[in-house]
């Protein structure tokens, strides 16, 4: 350890209102590291990540680039000194070109301040062939789907040529084989001395990139160590604590419910949109967890909507309780026992800046109505029931969604249905950037609801979560529900022979 | 202010009520029957090869005044089957009265009658139209270019009578607020601007204690005047710079039982005001004949219109100026149901 | 690229709307309305395009009519009380517009106000300012002397542009106001500000999204001040051509002129979301809202319903771009269906 | 458009920012009355409630428009055209109520539209409102044309707005009960909850079940009910219907009202007892500027100024 590490965080702690977000926390990476981040969610990654890269100033703390102090809460200024990041969320302006959103901030001039369009379209070329990716330079980044929209974000990053790449959970939404591509880059970019730190709830991805890794809990690093000395339990043990670990273990240990109790709650006969997906038909039986896989674009999403009647379909037919149904919107859906945790919870989920118990009461108002009024004494009470039974913390009703850790505001956004003992339960990637700890819980949640007897669909492209949860399996393919399993007959690698399949 | 002050004994001699003011009229009016007789085969040529004449009045905004004068042009013009009138609005915006102006222009109208937001900023517009030989009269509010004609009554002089008047009800002291438009067009200015003036020369002691902008409207004219009679509770005089303010003050006065106490004058004496009068709750206004004023100006601009005066000799304007009155208790009977508007 | 259709669809209407009036109003078809049409709007379509930049940015400037009422005034004062000099008093103006807007964009910025609220504040100080400097209530002869200023007055020039080319032979053409060169003028540095240099693309980004700006590096509070400090720079050239035009300036100068600006920048087709547009819409947008006036006037449609037609024409704007923004919606869902 | 607005607790927010304007209130109150001590004369006091009567009950039933992220510029017009209304069924000898009624009826109406359009087309509402802005002004113009139409002998139309009942005037008992039905809808109807929800993620209120389009329209229906109820106290209080009342300033004066009560103008958290706040600050500014016979030109500075220094205040507790 002669040389100085590309860049150092020392004792960094960042205070947001009553709440600390990280604490004493120290992080350095040297020329040619791969360090892995993990930690549940409120663990504090995303604040570390986000003040090496000036995004925000920590409280008290100093970061040191190739070994001088870097002034803190200054993008530009980072950017500048070679420090450049993947953010979680994409970070781009949807109805600028790919174009300029790869070199935003800082396209190429000529006279006059005049941009030099030319040069810059040369260099995104010759950007995309070295990264062998294939994108449309002049297409508004608004109109690419998102995986896409992660693959301009990514360039971006590497656009900077950066000594440092910091990447925050950069696969959450990439399939297999473009996270393949990303890790190959990664490795060259190691070779060429570039430093990386690599977050990601995905521990596979971890031991498979990560020379080193750095463990957080609640604000503070835990641990810091080789990849090689040390092991997936040891992990999981500190980044969750003794409890929760052992949850997830049990969790593992469940007994399946093919087809539970056998009586049909949803049938999907040959539905189709066009353009979408076509063909797909499968019975959702009461009492099973029936989780629906394939790669990001397989239009499972696209499915699941038109099965609550946010989005229509063209042909087939959908029956609920053996009665033909075609939702016109959400609210007619609903009435008939389904409930829906859609994928995006921060767009599509929660009334962030309103609080937990209002949120959890969101989707059953009407049980809280009287006349016109609104019994919140009521909505109050069955809030506090929901937070402690879905144990959310912090356990105070009154709180701002917004200032939950993400698993807990995934919690809340299913617990907002449980009241409803729904007949049909949709989850949408229920786990998204959720931890271990929060995952396991909410795996808990489902199951409980199955053996109320709910029909519970998850769509889910981690196939980890495929495994443990699942009662039954469908893999979907381009638009097509190509293969439905009993979760206890298959294996894992023959579901990811048939999501490959087809695409390949 | 010059061209004020010469003449100025000319225009005393208007301000003796109706009967001389009527005379008035008869005379302008046989000036311009002796023009027409001149050239009266103008109108009956047009009648003859069917040509027809375009005549269009700007007003301000829309607004009692601007509609009676409406009236009064179109009660005129409409009786000659080969002018065609309409009216169109300023939105009290300069530019769009520019606009007005030139579209005016392109058509080829033979008569504008303009109701100018400012002196100045129209002479450029007036100047074009009188370019295209058109016959531009202005209602109300002169402009600093010479035109064909320029039917007024007299805001400045006016609103000195009213301060005169106003101090006599008043005994020639006391506080007195004003209920004012806010600045923008330059009749509010001489509104105000010759009421300060007429307190000054005739009733020094009378002081302007609250000067208050109340959009014209009769509504903020109320909230307003209770504010500042809560803070003057002694005072005597109010000027409404137009009658829907005065009468915003006359509603006030009612409610706290100040009727009679309280002098209130209003300023252009529409049909509201001279009721109000009669009912003995506003103390007096400025009244002059408006509807009048129209036909006045719609008989001039016939004359006009017909070729009676050449465009050149716009230059040396013609100014027919209304007779006004201090309209109060004692003279508002005089004024005829026919006169109202 | 987004704005392509919009743009063309607004050429489209603009056309439409012009041959329209050419068969049905009388005398639309002549050179002279034409140079109304000059001559009468340039100084909005300039007000729209400034208003354009603070819309791209995602912000607002309700302020633009306020600021133009400041610079009348300024100017006034300047010529008619203290008698400078007008090649001293343009820069002046100049200036007092773009300090105006600079206020707007500090108050947004430091204040973190949103812009709707920062400018409706402003709206009504600059104006109460106006009030407080007007030289036609502190001398008020002045309100019946015109500003004779050259370098003022010359901005309201006409050249016989048919004359000098000798087209006049062939056909009647309007004579170009100076006016209106101005307006061509701005628009081509705006258009290159906008679309070819490095704040443009700042610009437009912060519309789009301002965190992502930010960590790009952009300096997002520069940019912002510099949004609004255009938009005023524009009131206080549309603020000079109206004085050269009316050879003075009254309080009331430029009342209400920030919703016509900001509904001929939406015609054009400026989001409210941010960050898409460009300059050419506004521009247009403002002759056309000038065309239909003229038109409605001379088929004699009276004012009240000319009102009411605006407001639908306004209405037709949002509601063709909304409808084109679904199409492409859809477009992109069979894009990728084809993809999948 | 702030940066952190997001991250930061809306109550917290909201706490400062009610606060700040209630010291702000007191502080002023006490500046005034050292200045002028009539100005807390009672009688002034109420004088100020009066004032502020008739744009606090389009303040207060705009509020909801504005905490869903949407804004209603056509209030002027429609108060206008609804004392015209009002005015014409007057004439037309209709009983008090069906008067009352078909003027609130024409507000509902031009609401609906409104709505109707910013729900279902998903137009903006800046636009949209400013369309109908002129839209309903010029129908008004048409309706009323440029004259005055002076309600006469109309002793119960006129009780309205110029009646006392208990020593209070009636326009004040209106907006005092407007404003305690607006507070209990927001507080305690599902409605107020789902307003606040839209104003904060329109899409997850939809997903959840809630019919977000209808509640939109609603909204706006409920803004134009308020401006057509102030329209008819306005034009009873004026014994006048005039087309041209509610000048262009009127929806800018109601907006400033609402936000400068704390109301995000994006939308989300906001409340009815803030708007009010709101209302009697500028209320009490403006009442305190008039009785010290401030020039409109500081008037208009000071105005801009303290909603600067009202809202930077609020900002600055975030």
């Amino acid at each position: 350890m002669t040389q100085a590490p590309l860049i150092s965080g020392r004792s960094l702690t960042k205070v947001y209102g009553h709440l600390i977000a990280l604490r004493d926390a120290n992080l350095a990476v040297m020329p040619g590291e791969a360090r892995g981040l993990v930690g549940s969610n409120g663990a504090g990654k995303s604040t570390l990540i986000k003040i090496l890269t000036g995004a925000t100033a920590p409280t008290r703390g100093a970061v040191e680039v190739a070994g001088e102090a870097a002034p803190l809460g200054d993008p530009k200024e980072m950017i500048r000194r070679g420090v450049a990041c993947i953010y979680q969320h994409a970070n781009l302006a949807p109805a600028m070109s790919v174009m300029d959103n790869l070199f935003l901030g800082r396209q190429p001039r000529q006279r006059f301040g005049l941009l030099d369009r030319a040069r810059q379209r040369r260099e995104a070329l010759d950007l995309l062939e070295r990264h062998g990716v294939d994108l449309d330079l002049d297409a508004a980044v608004g109109a690419l789907p998102t995986v896409q929209q992660k693959e301009v974000e990514i360039l971006k990053a590497l656009a900077l040529d950066a000594r440092v790449i910091l990447m925050d959970e950069p696969t959450a939404w990439l399939a297999a084989s473009e996270v393949a591509k990303l890790h190959a880059t990664i490795r060259t970019l190691k070779a060429g001395g570039v430093g990386v730190v690599y977050i990601s709830h995905v521990l596979d991805e971890i031991f498979a990139l990560c020379d080193t890794l750095t463990i957080m809990r609640d604000g503070c690093v835990v641990a810091e160590n080789t990849v090689a000395a040390i092991d997936r339990p040891t992990v999981v043990h500190l980044m969750v604590g003794e409890k929760l670990a052992r949850e997830s273990d049990e969790a593992a240990r469940q007994k399946r419910r093919a087809r539970g109790s056998g009586e049909v709650r949803l049938r999907a006969s040959n539905l189709a949109k066009r353009g979408v997906f076509k063909d797909v038909s499968f019975d959702l039986y009461a009492g099973e967890i029936f989780c629906i896989t394939g790669l990001i674009g397989s239009k499972r999403t696209e499915l699941v909507r038109t099965l609550f009647g946010s989005e229509s379909f063209d042909s087939g037919s959908l029956e609920v309780d053996g009665r033909p149904a075609a939702f016109s919107s959400p609210s007619r859906a609903i009435a008939r026992g389904i409930g829906f945790v859609p994928e995006d919870r921060r767009r599509e989920g929660l009334m962030l800046e309103m609080t937990v118990t209002e949120n959890l009461a969101m989707a059953m108002l009407d049980r809280f109505r009287q006349g016109f009024m609104l019994r919140r004494g009521r909505m109050v009470e069955a809030g506090r029931k929901a937070i402690s039974s879905l144990s959310i913390q912090p356990p105070d009703g009154t709180k701002p969604v917004n200032l939950l850790s993400g698993g807990n505001q995934q919690k809340v956004l299913v617990g907002k249905w449980l009241n409803r003992a729904p007949r049909i339960l949709i989850l949408d990637e229920p786990t998204v950037g959720v931890d271990v700890g929060a995952k396991a819980e909410i795996y808990a949640i489902l199951r409980r609801e199955r053996d109320r007897g709910a029909a519970v669909l998850v769509v889910s492209s981690d196939l980890e979560e495929v495994m443990t949860l699942a009662d039954r399996i469908g893999v979907m393919v381009a638009g097509r529900l190509v293969a439905v399993h009993d979760a206890e007959a298959v294996q894992m690698d023959e579901i990811v022979r048939e999501i490959g399949m087809e695409t390949a | 202010m010059a061209e004020y002050i010469k003449g100025w004994a000319g225009r005393r001699t208007f301000l003796k009520g109706m009967a001389l003011g009527s005379a008035a009229l008869a005379s302008a009016g046989t000036a311009l029957l002796g023009d027409r007789s001149v050239d009266g085969l103008g109108v009956a040529r047009a009648w003859a090869d069917g040509s027809r004449h375009k005549m269009a009045f700007i007003q301000w905004q829309p607004h009692t005044v601007p509609a009676a004068w409406s009236k009064g042009i179109e009660d005129v013009l409409k009786p000659q089957q080969v002018i065609d009138y309409e009216l169109l609005d300023g939105q009290n915006k300069v530019e769009v009265q520019a606009s007005l102006m030139d579209t005016l222009i392109s058509q080829g109208a033979s008569v504008i009658f303009l109701q100018p937001i400012d002196s100045v900023a129209l002479a450029p517009s007036i100047a074009k139209a009188k370019r295209a030989g058109i016959a531009v009269i202005t209602l109300n509010i002169d402009a600093t270019e010479p035109h064909a004609a320029h039917v007024e009554m007299n805001h400045y002089y006016g609103a000195m009578d009213i301060a005169k008047a106003m101090g006599d009800h008043m005994g020639g002291k006391g506080k007195v607020a004003i209920l004012n438009a806010p600045p923008g067009i330059i009749i509010r200015d001489q509104r105000t601007n010759g009421f300060v003036d007429g307190l000054k020369k005739y009733h020094p002691q009378i002081e302007v204690v609250a000067d208050q902008v109340a959009d014209w409207d009769r509504k903020k004219a109320q909230d307003v005047l209770h504010t500042i009679l809560a803070a003057h509770p002694d005072l005597g005089g109010v000027y409404g710079v137009n009658d829907s303010m005065a009468l915003g003050a006359v509603d006030v006065a009612k409610e706290k039982g100040l009727i009679g106490k309280l002098v209130i004058f209003g300023n252009d004496g529409e049909v509201a005001a001279l009721e109000s009068i009669e009912n003995g709750e506003l103390t007096g206004t400025q009244y002059t004949d408006v509807y009048q004023q129209g036909r006045l100006a719609a008989a001039a601009a016939t004359v006009l219109a017909t070729g009676g005066v050449p465009a050149t000799a716009f230059a040396h304007q013609s100014h027919l100026l209304m007779p006004y009155i201090i309209a109060t208790k004692d003279n508002v009977g005089s004024i005829q149901p026919s006169q109202r508007w | 690229m987004t704005l392509r259709p919009a743009t063309a669809a607004l050429i489209f209407f603009f056309a439409a709307t012009v041959a329209f009036f050419c068969l049905t109003a009388p005398r639309f078809a002549t050179a002279t309305n034409a140079e109304n049409l000059m001559s009468g709007f340039s100084f909005a379509a300039i007000l729209a395009m400034g208003e354009a930049f603070p819309i791209l940015a995602r912000g607002i400037d309700l302020s633009i009519g306020a600021i133009v009422g400041v610079v009348g005034m300024v100017v006034f004062d300047l010529t008619q009380i203290l008698h400078l000099p007008g090649y001293v008093i343009l820069p002046a103006a100049l200036v007092t517009g773009a300090v105006a807007g600079v206020i707007n964009g500090v108050l947004i910025v430091r204040l973190r106000l949103s812009p709707f609220i920062a400018t409706l504040a402003t709206l009504a100080a600059f104006r109460g300012f106006v009030y407080a400097i007007s030289g036609r209530q502190l001398v008020p002869g002045l309100t019946t002397t015109p500003i004779t200023d050259p370098w003022i007055t010359g901005l309201e020039t006409y050249f016989d542009l048919g004359g000098a080319l000798g087209l006049t032979n062939f056909i009647a053409m309007p004579w170009f106001p100076l006016s209106f060169f101005l307006m061509l003028a701005l628009f081509a540095i705006f258009q290159t500000l906008a679309l070819a240099t490095r704040f443009g693309r700042d610009l437009y980004s912060v519309g789009g999204n301002a965190e992502a700006a930010r960590l790009a590096g952009v300096n997002v509070n520069r940019t912002v001040v510099a949004a609004y400090a255009i938009a005023g720079f524009s009131a206080a050239v549309a603020a000079l051509i109206m004085v050269a035009r009316f050879t003075t300036s009254t309080e009331a100068l430029g009342t209400g002129a920030e919703l016509t600006a900001i509904a001929a920048a939406v015609i054009g087709g400026v989001s409210f979301s941010g960050g898409i547009g460009s300059m050419f819409g506004p521009a247009l947008g403002a002759f056309l809202l000038g065309a239909v006036l003229l038109g409605l006037t001379l088929m004699g449609v009276p004012q009240f319903v000319q009102q009411i037609i605006t407001g639908l024409i306004l209405l037709a704007a949002v509601g063709y771009d909304r409808l084109m923004a679904l199409a492409r919606q859809r477009r992109l869902a069979s894009n990728l269906a084809e993809a999948a | 458009m702030s940066a952190g607005g997001l991250a930061t607790p809306a109550h917290f927010r909201g706490w400062i920012a009610g606060n700040a304007l209630l010291i702000a209130i007191l502080a002023i109150v006490i500046v005034f009355s050292v200045a002028q001590p009539a100005f807390v004369s009672p009688d002034n006091l109420i004088g100020i409630v009066r004032q502020v009567a008739l744009f606090g009950i389009m303040a207060t039933c705009s509020t909801f428009v504005i905490m869903t992220g949407g804004v209603d510029l056509s209030v002027g017009p429609v108060l206008a055209i609804a004392g015209l209304v009002s005015y014409y069924s007057l004439g037309a000898g209709l009983p008090l109520v069906l008067v009352i009624v078909s003027g609130l009826s024409v507000g509902v109406l031009v609401g609906l539209v409104n709505g109707g359009l910013v729900a279902f087309l998903e137009l903006p509402p800046i636009i949209v409102t400013l369309a109908m802005l002129g839209v309903v002004r010029g129908s008004a113009l048409i309706l009323g044309g440029p004259e005055q139409h002076l309600i006469r002998d109309q002793p119960q139309y006129t009780f309205i707005g110029a009646g006392n009942v208990f020593g209070l005037p009636v326009p004040i008992l209106i907006f005092g009960a407007t404003a305690l039905v607006m507070m209990f809808v927001q507080r305690r109807t599902p409605l107020g909850l789902l307003v606040a929800a839209i104003g904060d993620n329109e899409r997850a209120a939809y997903l959840s079940g809630h019919r977000t389009r209808a509640t939109k329209t609603l909204v706006y229906a409920i803004s134009g009910f308020g401006a057509a109820l102030a329209g008819i106290v306005q034009s009873s209080q004026v014994h006048t219907a005039l087309a041209t009342y509610g000048p262009f300033g009127t929806e800018l004066d109601v907006i400033a009202a609402i936000v400068v009560g704390g109301t995000s103008i994006m939308g989300g958290n906001g409340s009815v007892a803030r708007t009010l706040l709101g209302v009697f600050f500028l209320g009490v500014v403006n009442d305190g500027m008039n009785i010290l016979n401030v020039p409109i030109d500081i008037q208009l500075m000071a105005k801009g100024a303290i909603i600067v220094i009202a809202l930077g205040l609020a900002a600055r507790g975030t």
